[in-house]
């Protein structure tokens, strides 16, 4: 494959990801769509972890009978990315979860869902 | 310290009786000039002295007060003590009084003693009218206060001393060392001043409250008027003596002191006859005016001209 | 086996195991849950204390491996001593906001263990030292502080609540991104590793990296203008959270900063200008606010600002050892006096800061408060004010101007809205009584004597030792310990107390200072006889007294700048305190502690400048400053000039004078007010004459006290208030004596502290007098008494001597003053000088005599009539003082000599004598001899009247008895001439005595109130806009810095 | 000249007295922007953003080598703690405080979602009874379930062997607990049970770690145990423990935070 690296693909997209994740953030009213825009961010950062994790040519970190211990240095791709990704994604959905949690608070208290019905402290 | 105390206060029992009775004198006379030019005859020249002594003989008296009986007595003192500090006759020890306690400095701050206690017993009477003449009075005066004050600086620094003797030698040598002509702007300044100080019109508002017949003179009767009316002539008398000192270089002998205070009353009279009387606002507006300008004018020439 | 039960590690295995288990044990007992978890909290403090404890004497800083394994290939945390501090403040805060907050807490098991969790996570914070570790620590303490924000589910705190999880939420994405670029450039995790390998983070990708980090760090310390989210937070939140967020979270955040810091060797000058601007505008707006909770979000928004720029610029500038102090300082101030305001406003209930006026006249309450705030403002003894100091100092010796102008401005306008809240609490209204029992203001309580206690160890380790210096927090606080006893036996102790500090502190001065404690500490003790008249409770007055009268013992005492600058502000504090205690005197009482502190951070910024320049704080050393000289004076000039009610700066007096309590005034105007002279002189000892500075400095003080002395005359003439009258009076007559001090020569000197003298003896026995005439009368306006003299012939007889020696008539004290200034000042070649002060003295007579007039003179009011004569015991200072008055009088000598001689070694000179006349170049005085002559002239017509009488009939009348228009007076009212006095004055000058620097002053703060309003729209309340600020915040860091890297 | 503002003078004032609520960029009062304005603000900060992240992407390139950090793990972690899946180490061991932070997090978030979502206790709306889902799929998902949650406790029971792990295999888990909630939506979880798997799992998981500190070189060494015979079941020594601790805890937080957002008012607080 000529070209760019696959990686630079995952990054890329990982950071338009992000993008519009934040468009979503900054123009959705609906408080569960800014949740969705907060989600692509989080989705998108994970994405751009993951192609940093990548090293050319690479497989995945596990040895076993296809990449022997000695070998393991030169074959595998970076094995740190995919564990913090792991940590991320949970402390991104733990982070949703209260979002939602409010979310439906939010919509019992006020019956609306929009953001724009937030303000009550100003100044 | 080695005065002869004795000497002294003999000395001064004799400068300060010559000068009231040259005072109540100068007072008769004023006040003959001014009736003839109201077209009137006026008083005889002895009426003053029996207008003191007819007050003195009453025999009866009321009382406000402690400060009300004490006033005239701050009053007298206050004029008694400023004639103290001044050097009547210029090289004469007898005449030079008690000169030695204190400078120019002390005679100004000193001419307010009398008022200040005047104004305490004729303030005990109830009168509000005398409150009235007070306040107006004090008004005036630190208007005025700020002609004579910057003329007063202008001549100290031009003779660089504020001990009144020596200013009054520092113009001995005939006429052309005098004050008013080495520097006429701050006699000018001075005179000014002179005339909101004596409180003839057109300065006289303060006054008001005396002419008709109640206020302060109705309160104060019998012996306490006695002493007011001797003390407005012995302090006319004294101020006269201490402009001269400053600004017409002094006098060596009775005769030219007579003449000179003379003259200076006059020039208060010629305006007082003249003019109008101003309001009280108008006249304190007056003295932060014109005359201040001279007085600030008669520093810069000082400054300029006069020390190197 | 101890070592090993106090592990750090131990925090997070106590905090996890509880948390665990806390819905196990909740759902068997309640109690006992919450038992537990007040338990592990002690234990986590424990645990710190116990290491802070240990590095604090020497141990060595404990690394701690997790998986042992060496980092970087595993995650490492660091226990040192900074770590240590943090961790052991910011869980003795979480203990006391549990405590505070438990009765909500333990409702639910999950508030506890979030609570516990959240504490951890901020623990973590600041031991770690892994950058994706410290991510995971940021995320643990942000989830669990967003569910105690909203977990009581009111509508405000939702919304609240959810714009702080997107926004905060967003900074941790950026945090998140910015971990893995470090990552993919440095290959490592480890932040020690990572700083080891800086220069491997480069190019965009870097620079990027860098940038994401920083602004994920800045945010979360919620800067100007991107932090309305928080502001909404601490505005909502139940108060124990807002605190934690306040002073735990920013805790944690701030020390992962310092911690990452190295990496931003690059953008520390843009982090200083974040944290500045933050500081400044948060303070601004603050001016603004009502709401107490969200004033309190302004407060710790500036708070974080100012410790950020102080990080920032210090290590910018290499100043490594003092961030210890200065940082640690701040923090631990924030940290103890934010969250007890913070659990105050919980206690307390009341969403307004006007509503805090049903906390009025709670003792308690109202310490905790007022300690807090001080703390808060950086007074002494907290913490707050030996770290500014350092901080200040720090600054002035990397040649940062700009930046001390700032951080004392900002603290200025956090004073301003600070103590207005402080104002209300103390000024009871109309509205609801708070009822609050003793038991929930034990954790704000507990906050305020952790403060006092670390403001004691902040001091010594700032260099001070703090057993003399802080003499007068210790009177106060056991004076305060028996404020329940009757009035006079407090007023008793207090003289005792007084009496025995002062001896010990001031009795062996020599010189001066010598001349100084006379008035200052002996002269305040006569005047604090008076305070005996009283007799009723006084609540906090006494021990507010004392500590007044020693800080004045103490300012004496100082050789430091830092000793003097202690003393200085232990005086402003205790004296606002005092006057807050009159009855209207709240109000005044802000603009005079504005005022003070305004002039004290003139003060600190001159003596900062001084300690750049020669690298010393003694004060001896003033005069070394070299090219500062100039700009040293004018600075610590400025500020004694305007404590001393300079013209332009003296709204402040009229108010605080005419207000406090009227043996307080007569304490501050003729003792108080002395002590700025006393600075005054030290610095012009040390400045204007040794290091022979040009004059205009000089000079202009020179005008500066002139026209002082001209308009306080002039404003003193249309005061209807008796006090207010005497208050421009102290203002006119303290303008002589700085224009005397102007001077710089020995002549000027020895008028400057003659007048000094003099002054506080007329002054004192003025206002005492006015003490026993307001008392009997119980008004202050002078045209409802009248005819006084006939009641309170005493009084009377020392208003008018004290008024003749005020005056300068002779033979009395006064006229040796002018005389004395007349000729220093002919002798200088101020001519203008002296004109303007003869125009003054003779405005002067119009007020004094009309005190006389309508006061004791006049008409007597029918209701008047059975007053008796002032108490004896306010006499008796008054009788003491006039006797001094006239032994000086008659012998000046014995007051100029050793005048003379003590400004010698300052300005070397000598009065000459000529046997008893004092001689100048120009003139003599003979002072004894006046007195004789005028005692005789007096005497003589007296005596002469007296016989007289004898001959005569003197009959004494009745009070109408009066010649008026042919009319009878019958009411006292229509005939007393006291009202609008000089009216006609009034017409004739009063343009020159319209209010302008009234109208400035308003002007400025009317100004500032508009500026607050325009910065503070910007926070609309939408969520998506602060979203959007966060992201320009970005966008504007990345752009303002590129070029940079 | 003051205007008294009462009277205007001329028509054209009269319209300018009151004026109709115009388009303002910034309504200062109420805070407002202008909508269109404060799109095109939001579109410009974007771009500049973008430009910013595409400066980032154009200038990355792949790495070629492992970072000193990997190699470290690729080269001595097999020997070191014995686990073949190299993320695993990573995540259990050299990473495991991140780990155990990770577990806080969702403790306290499904703790912090229970608590948001408990009971009211003047419900203001009722719920409408949910409907029972189809015979098809209760069957279906009576027969799926043992299996869901067999193959979740494989996963991460092997996570140090092969891909997956304890977040992996609780993840499953809770997806089996949903698909039960799913199919039979009156069903009842017992909160008793998942609270207490939830506690002792996490607080194991604390001992285990505590334990590393006693018997092994740290807070959370996996080395506790022998490392055993590289590659199998038993190997890598805490390893599989602390995975099944964590696969448990993540099972039941998942399955709780679910079942809370179900509704609320069919469960007792928290």
């Amino acid at each position: 494959m000529t070209g760019l690296p696959v990686s630079t693909y995952v990054l890329s997209t990982g950071l338009a990801l992000i993008l519009i994740g934040l468009w979503g953030l900054l123009m959705q009213k609906n408080i569960i769509r800014m949740i969705i825009g907060f989600s692509l961010v989080d989705t998108g950062i994970h994405m751009v972890m993951i192609a940093i994790g990548y090293v050319t040519g690479g497989t995945a970190p596990i040895i076993d009978s296809a990449v022997p211990i000695k070998d393991a240095a030169t074959r595998v791709v970076d094995p740190v990315p995919s564990a913090l990704v792991l940590t991320a994604i949970v402390i991104g959905l733990g982070v949703t979860a209260v979002m939602l949690s409010y979310a439906v608070n939010i919509y019992r208290e006020k019956k609306s869902l929009s953001i724009d019905d937030c303000s009550e402290s100003k100044w | 310290m080695d005065i002869d105390w004795f000497q002294k206060i003999g000395n001064f029992g004799l400068t300060l009786l010559i000068v009231t009775v040259y005072g109540l004198f100068m007072g008769a006379f004023i006040e003959r000039i001014i009736a003839k030019v109201q077209g009137r005859v006026g008083i005889p020249y002895t009426q003053p002295i029996i207008n003191i002594l007819q007050t003195l003989t009453r025999r009866t008296a009321i009382s406000h007060g402690i400060m009300f009986y004490l006033g005239p007595v701050f009053r007298i003192a206050g004029g008694v003590g400023t004639l103290a500090f001044v050097p009547v006759i210029f090289g004469s020890e007898t005449f030079s009084n008690f000169s030695g306690a204190g400078d120019l400095m002390l005679v100004i701050y000193f001419m307010f003693f009398g008022q200040l206690g005047m104004a305490l017993g004729a303030g005990e009477s109830g009168h509000p009218y005398a409150a009235i003449g007070i306040a107006r009075g004090l008004s005036q005066m630190t208007a005025y206060e700020v002609p004579f004050a910057l003329s007063v600086i202008a001549i100290v620094l031009q003779y660089d001393t504020l001990s009144i003797t020596e200013i009054v030698a520092a113009q001995q040598g005939g006429w052309q060392h005098w004050t008013l002509f080495t520097n006429p702007i701050a006699v000018a300044a001075a005179m000014l001043a002179f005339l909101g100080m004596t409180g003839y019109s057109p300065f006289d508002i303060f006054l008001a409250p005396q002419e008709i017949p109640i206020g302060p003179p109705t309160e104060f009767h019998s012996a306490y008027l006695s002493l007011l009316q001797t003390n407005r002539a012995l302090f006319g008398a004294t101020k006269l003596v201490l402009f001269m000192n400053l600004f017409f270089g002094g006098a060596t002998g009775w005769v030219e002191l007579a003449i000179k205070t003379w003259a200076i009353y006059m020039v208060a009279i010629a305006v007082g006859v003249a003019f109008p009387r101003f309001r009280i606002d108008q006249s304190i507006r007056f003295f932060f005016k014109i005359p201040t300008l001279i007085g600030i004018a008669s520093i810069v020439y000082v400054q300029m001209a006069l020390v190197r | 086996m101890v070592a090993a039960v106090f592990h750090p590690l131990g925090i997070f295995i106590v905090a996890l195991g509880t948390a665990f288990l806390t819905p196990l044990l909740f759902r068997k007992r309640e109690g006992f849950a919450s038992l537990i978890f007040m338990l592990a909290l002690a234990a986590m403090a424990t645990i710190a204390a116990a290491g802070f404890l240990a590095l604090a004497n020497g141990a060595p800083t404990i690394e701690i491996e997790t998986a042992g394994i060496a980092p970087p290939f595993a995650i490492n945390l660091r226990f040192g001593l900074y770590e240590s501090f943090f961790v052991f403040a910011v869980n003795l805060a979480a203990l006391l906001a549990a405590w505070h907050y438990l009765p909500r807490l333990r409702k639910h098991a999950a508030t506890l263990l979030l609570f516990i969790i959240m504490v951890m996570g901020i623990d973590g914070m600041v031991m770690t030292r892994d950058l994706f570790n410290l991510f995971i620590f940021i995320e643990i303490t942000s989830i669990a502080t967003y569910t105690l924000i909203g977990f009581e589910r009111e509508a405000g705190m939702l919304s609240a609540g959810f714009k702080y999880i997107i926004a905060t939420s967003i900074a941790s994405a950026f945090f998140l991104l910015g971990t893995i670029f470090v990552y993919y450039q440095t290959g490592t995790l480890n932040i020690d590793d990572i700083i080891a390998h800086q220069s491997a983070i480069g190019g965009p990708i870097g620079f990027v990296a860098l940038l994401l980090l920083l602004t994920s760090l800045l945010i979360e310390l919620k800067p100007y203008p991107a932090n309305g989210w928080g502001l909404d937070v601490y505005e909502t939140a139940p108060s124990a959270i807002a605190s934690m967020i306040s002073v735990g979270v920013s805790a944690g955040v701030i020390f992962a900063l310092y911690k990452v810091q190295p990496l931003f060797g690059d953008f520390l000058t843009s982090i200083a200008v974040v944290g500045g601007i933050t500081f400044l505008a948060s303070n601004v707006i603050g001016l603004r606010q009502n709401n107490v909770k969200r004033l309190l979000g302004y407060s710790s928004i500036g708070q974080m600002g100012l410790m950020v720029l102080a990080m920032a610029l210090l290590q910018q500038h290499g100043q490594h050892t003092h961030l210890a102090l200065i940082v640690g300082g701040l923090f631990l101030n924030h940290l103890l006096a934010k969250a007890g305001l913070f659990w105050l406003a919980g206690v307390v209930q009341r969403d307004t800061v006007r509503g805090w006026a049903g906390v009025a006249g709670k003792p308690l309450l109202l310490l905790v408060l007022g300690v807090c705030l001080a703390a808060l403002i950086g007074l002494p003894p907290f913490p707050g004010f030996w770290a500014k100091w350092g901080l200040v100092m720090e600054l002035a010796v990397d040649n940062l101007y700009g930046w001390i102008a700032l951080v004392l401005v900002g603290s200025l306008l956090e004073a301003a809205y600070l103590f207005r809240w402080f104002g209300h609490a103390l000024r009871a209204d109309d509205s609801e009584p708070v009822n609050v029992g003793v038991a929930p203001l034990l954790p704000p309580a507990a906050a305020a004597a952790l403060l006092a206690v670390a403001g004691y160890f902040t001091a010594r380790s700032a260099g001070v030792v703090p057993g003399q210096l802080l003499l007068p927090v210790y009177a106060a606080g056991a004076l305060f310990l028996l404020d329940g006893l009757p009035g006079r036996l407090k007023s008793l102790a207090m003289l005792a107390v007084v009496a025995g500090g002062g001896f010990w502190v001031a009795g062996d001065l020599q010189g001066l200072n010598r001349i100084f404690a006379l008035i200052l500490v002996a002269g305040g003790l006569l005047m604090a006889v008076a305070t005996l008249y009283r007799g009723d409770a006084r609540k906090g007055f006494y021990p507010l007294l004392a500590a007044l009268l020693l800080s004045l013992a103490t300012l004496l005492t100082a050789h430091t700048s830092l000793e003097f600058f202690t003393s200085w502000e232990l005086m402003t504090l205790s004296s606002y305190l005092l006057v807050t205690l009159g009855r209207d005197g709240v109000k005044p009482a802000l603009s005079y502690l504005l005022f003070s502190l305004g002039s004290a951070f003139l003060i600190l910024a001159g003596f900062a400048v001084a300690f750049a320049a020669t690298g010393s704080i003694e004060l001896a050393a003033l005069g070394n400053a070299g090219d500062s000289v100039p700009l040293v004076f004018s600075l610590l000039a400025l500020g004694f000039v305007i404590k001393a009610g300079a013209f332009g700066f003296h709204i402040w007096l009229p108010g605080a004078y005419t207000e406090a309590d009227d043996d307080t005034t007569a304490i501050l105007s003729a003792v108080m007010s002395k002590a700025s002279i006393f600075g005054l002189v030290i610095v012009a000892g040390q400045l204007g004459v040794r290091a022979d500075i040009g004059l205009e400095p000089a000079y202009v003080l020179g005008w500066i006290g002139m026209l002082t002395a001209t308009f306080g005359a002039l404003m003193a003439v249309f005061q209807e208030d008796f006090k207010r009258l005497l208050a421009y009076s102290s203002m006119g007559q303290l303008g002589y004596i700085v224009a005397g001090i102007a001077l710089m020569s020995h002549l000027g000197w020895v008028a400057a502290l003659y007048m000094t003298v003099n002054h506080f003896l007329y002054k004192g026995v003025l206002f005492l007098a006015a003490a026993g005439v307001i008392y009997r009368t119980n008004t202050r306006l002078m045209y409802q008494m009248g005819g006084l003299i006939k009641n309170m012939p005493v009084t009377f007889v020392a208003v008018m001597m004290a008024i003749i020696a005020m005056s300068g008539v002779p033979p009395l004290t006064g006229f040796g003053g002018k005389w004395l200034l007349f000729n220093a000042m002919m002798d200088k070649g101020w001519y203008w000088l002296a004109a303007v002060g003869f125009f003054s003295s003779a405005v002067a007579f119009l007020y004094m005599f009309r005190i006389l007039q309508t006061v004791f003179l006049g008409q007597r009011k029918l209701a008047h009539k059975d007053l008796r004569e002032a108490p004896l015991i306010l006499l008796v200072p008054q009788v003491v003082m006039l006797v001094i008055i006239l032994v000086l009088s008659a012998y000046p000598k014995l007051l100029l000599d050793p005048l003379s001689a003590a400004v010698a070694p300052y300005v070397p000179g000598a009065l000459l004598w000529d046997g008893l006349a004092l001689q100048s170049h120009l003139g003599y005085w003979n002072a004894p001899m006046i007195m004789i002559i005028v005692g005789g002239v007096w005497a003589i017509p007296l005596i002469f009247l007296l016989l007289v009488s004898l001959t005569i009939k003197i009959q004494p009348v009745k009070q109408f008895n009066i010649v008026y228009a042919a009319e009878r007076p019958h009411r006292p009212e229509d005939t007393h001439y006291a009202y609008r006095f000089f009216a006609h004055y009034e017409r004739a000058i009063g343009v020159l005595v319209k209010p302008h620097a009234t109208a400035f002053w308003s002007a400025v703060s009317e100004w500032s109130h508009t500026l607050a309003a325009s910065l503070r729209i910007l926070y609309t309340g939408n969520g998506q806009t602060y979203v959007l600020f966060i992201l320009v915040y970005f966008v504007a860091l990345y752009f303002a810095n590129t070029g940079t890297v | 000249m003051p205007r008294s503002g009462r009277e205007p003078v001329c028509a054209s004032a009269r319209r300018y007295a009151r004026p109709q609520r115009r388009a303002t960029v910034f309504d200062a009062r109420t805070g407002n922007v202008n909508p269109m304005l404060k799109r095109l603000f939001i579109f410009f900060t974007l771009i500049l953003v973008a430009a910013i992240f595409s400066d980032v992407a154009l200038n990355y390139s792949e790495h070629t080598e492992l970072s000193r950090l990997a190699q470290h793990y690729a080269s001595k972690g097999p020997e070191e703690l014995g686990a073949a899946n190299l993320v695993t180490s990573v995540v259990v061991t050299y990473r495991g405080l991140d780990t155990l932070g990770e577990v806080t997090v969702l403790f306290i978030s499904a703790a912090g979602v229970g608590l948001m979502l408990r009971r009211r206790k003047h419900p203001d709306t009722v719920v409408p009874a949910r409907k029972p889902a189809s015979e098809l799929v209760e069957t279906a998902a009576r027969l799926l379930m043992p299996m869901v949650f067999v193959f979740g406790v494989y996963v991460f029971a092997n996570g140090h062997l092969t891909p997956g792990g304890g977040f992996q295999g609780g993840a499953i888990i809770a997806s089996g607990v949903l698909l039960l909630l799913l199919a039979m939506p009156q069903a009842q979880l017992s909160h008793r049970l998942i609270g207490f798997t939830e506690s002792l799992s996490g607080f194991s998981y604390v001992v285990v770690g505590v334990l590393g500190i006693v018997l092994a070189g740290g807070f959370l060494d996996n080395r506790i145990l022998p490392l055993g015979s590289f590659g199998s079941l038993f190997s890598a020594g805490a390893i599989p423990i602390i995975y099944v601790f964590v696969g448990l805890k993540v099972g039941s937080e998942l399955s709780a935070v679910v079942d809370r957002f179900r509704s609320d008012e069919s469960k007792p607080e928290l």
